[in-house]
């Protein structure tokens, strides 16, 4: 793990990057990192997350930048702006069931090919997808989903990295810090190592790239 | 009838196919308004997908915490014994059959009892969030809908709108009647106290099974 | 959840039972549950563990016992009891490599038919599976496991069933928890609702059949 | 030379191979011994599969917890900034590419460099555990072995044990040499000190790739 500052972590970005990030209705979402990459204008952004969030909030605030090309995620419902950027045909929007894209995000993550899961079979979320036979019962094989980095907000980093969650600002964050090549964390509270149990590290310090320093 | 006395309606029977030590996932609109009428010592569990269950009232102003909201975002607490996980726990529990019932809203709902309610083409693409894990996934399905919208029925013969599963769900419950779908199946259970069965028949397009006698709901 | 007894949760199961044992290396077991099984004898038991620990410990018991007809587990070296039971053919042994263990186990639990890995590719591991292809490369399809009940030992319970466990005491524990029809805890400790931090509860409440009482 | 020498020949030369940062996962017997050649404030974090990164040592007398073991059982203490987990995590973290390196002992490897260390027909079936995870997942497997058992060699045309897994190893490193396997290639990087390439060419019957100039290893 290397500690940055958020202007160096969001400029090894490039234009057009596959950024999986954290949150969930903007709740759990790294924001200073969002406000740089606008800040940067960082462009042609492929976001893989559970959500649009809300405009000016969280991923919200790069949909409304006009930075995003594409969005994976499993409802843009809550914004507007993302609606009416799709409609206007300026920004793909890939929907995928909400359980089935957080376990893609995990197969891509802990190493699977995919998963086998019923859901979505007979509905247009199978276009274009196989079906297999299990013990009798069909499932729609998902393929795994990986991206290039991993925006994580985490309650609380020690100084080595390892990460803790609250609430439900957890969400999709220690999922995606196992899926992206370079993850890149930011934190409430940096702590010293040890102040966080064992037992209550949910993401460990070694899957960490970057820490975002505080200011 | 008003539509705030409809939902009410719907909300309060079904509130009473809920059982202490169940986990219940309640969809947004009048599926949200089950929880009023399920006395908090019942041991009722509700789960928010976004990774709680326990979910508590909305806090008093100032005491709210950014990290603990229901699923659209808004700050919740949480109660005694709640306990809170990741996304892909939240999805395990629905897609796992551990959450005993899930109560969601319906645009339509076909003679099999086949469920379509996360998307009207050309009009609203809010994406399918949870919806199709949860109809897949929970142990038990129940529609809570309006029998009716803009006088048109909303179960009907075939869906026109994009389905949510193949799989059918177990119990519509509207302010006219509560039908219960099984084995290809559609069973007309109870009437609304002020409904008639004929009433009912007239505003549901499909072949309806009905038993000598058909009780009123209880609410 | 419902509390019950150390001899009422044993004699729920019957002889010939599927059963998922937490536990690695006997770190972890609900030892008291085991050594119920044993005095009440039930027989024929299909045990789905990591491994058969040694004899003496955990799931060791039940094998010198005599009460195992099968077990699938990713090693039995350690246990020269279960070794010799297998040679001798006196029960059965699937072995299956530990990350697909408890990946398949998982499946059962999250709903999903199964995962798509790459481990045992090429190898003995391979025989009877189907293969599949995603994104050019190869996978193995491994398919969903269950049982019929799940013993589980966490470190903390509170007294509606919400578990957390400690240190490499958790293991298979969370995991198998939600892939059993029926789900048995012990604990080290039973304590008050609210003990338990929400961020800190492993297995949630409403997974928990039945907690056994301390004594 | 007696085989103590050799196992801590090849535990120091497998230490020079980690940076500060890298998770890396140690298989039993020799592979367990590279620890000790690794400073503990180097910031390398040893993963234990039962579900521990961060192992200290062994207790003093009184000191254990039953909950705090490592992978065969017996009482370790955890470092600062330990962190545990469950089995699925810990085998993600494995099978995702997270663990930088894996060093696994070995009963064979052939000339593509796969390995074959878990089972001998026959004789014992202990169960393959992690080792097929580990050498399919990990980033980098190396391998720790004696270059030969009984005076034959272990690394061999053909394996005759099952193997591990059909993805071949990156580096086998024995008390006589340094061997990387890349693109179905067996190439000798470095021989022992006291050892020739002519002396390891004699014990090693594949085709083994050797430079104008092999260097020793340095210990």
């Amino acid at each position: 793990m290397q500690a940055i500052s958020v202007e160096e972590a969001i400029d090894m970005i490039p234009h057009g990057a596959s950024l999986m990030i954290g949150g969930f209705m903007g709740v759990g979402t790294p924001e200073r990192l969002i406000d740089e990459l606008v800040r940067q204008g960082k462009r042609n952004l492929v976001v893989i997350a559970n959500d649009a969030a809300t405009p000016g909030r969280g991923i919200g605030k790069l949909i409304a930048a006009g930075l995003v090309a594409k969005v994976v995620a499993s409802h843009i419902g809550l914004n507007p702006e993302a609606q009416r950027q799709m409609i206007a045909g300026k920004i793909g929007v890939d929907l995928v069931p909400q359980g089935t894209l957080i376990e893609r995000i995990r197969a891509g993550g802990f190493g699977l090919g995919g998963v086998l899961t019923a859901t979505g079979l007979g509905t247009v979320a199978e276009e274009g997808k196989r079906r297999i036979e299990v013990a009798g019962k069909s499932y729609l094989v998902e393929i795994a989903l990986r991206s290039e980095f991993a925006l994580v907000h985490a309650f609380l980093a020690d100084q080595i990295g390892n990460l803790s969650y609250a609430l439900t600002a957890r969400n999709y964050n220690p999922v995606i810090a196992m899926a992206a090549d370079t993850v890149i964390a930011t934190a409430e509270h940096i702590v010293p190592v040890g102040v966080i149990a064992p037992d209550h590290v949910i993401t460990p310090a070694p899957v960490v790239d970057y820490l975002v320093r505080n200011t | 009838m008003n539509p705030l006395d409809a939902q009410n309606i719907i909300a309060k029977r079904i509130a009473r196919e809920l059982r202490p030590g169940m986990l219940v996932n309640l969809g947004i609109g009048i599926p949200t308004l089950v929880a009023n009428y399920v006395p908090n010592n019942m041991g009722v569990y509700f789960q928010s997908e976004n990774g709680l269950i326990g979910t508590g009232p909305v806090p008093d102003e100032g005491m709210a915490h950014p990290t603990l909201t229901d699923a659209g975002g808004r700050p919740v607490s949480a109660l005694p014994g709640a306990c809170t996980f990741d996304s892909a726990m939240s999805f395990g529990l629905i897609r796992g059959g551990h959450v005993d019932v899930t109560v969601l809203g319906g645009l339509q709902v076909d003679a099999q009892g086949r469920l379509a309610n996360w998307m009207i083409p050309g009009k609203t693409v809010p994406g399918m969030g949870g919806a199709m894990d949860l109809v897949t996934g929970a142990k038990r399905v129940i529609v809570a809908m309006q029998h009716t919208a803009k006088g048109k029925p909303k179960i009907v013969p075939t869906c026109t709108l994009p389905l949510t599963a193949a799989k059918p769900v177990n119990l519509v419950v509207t302010e006219m009647a509560v039908i219960e779908f099984r084995g290809g199946r559609a069973i007309l259970l109870e009437t609304a106290p002020e409904v008639s069965v004929a009433e009912v028949l007239a505003a549901t397009p499909i072949s309806l099974e009905v038993n000598d006698h058909v009780p009123k709901m209880a609410l």
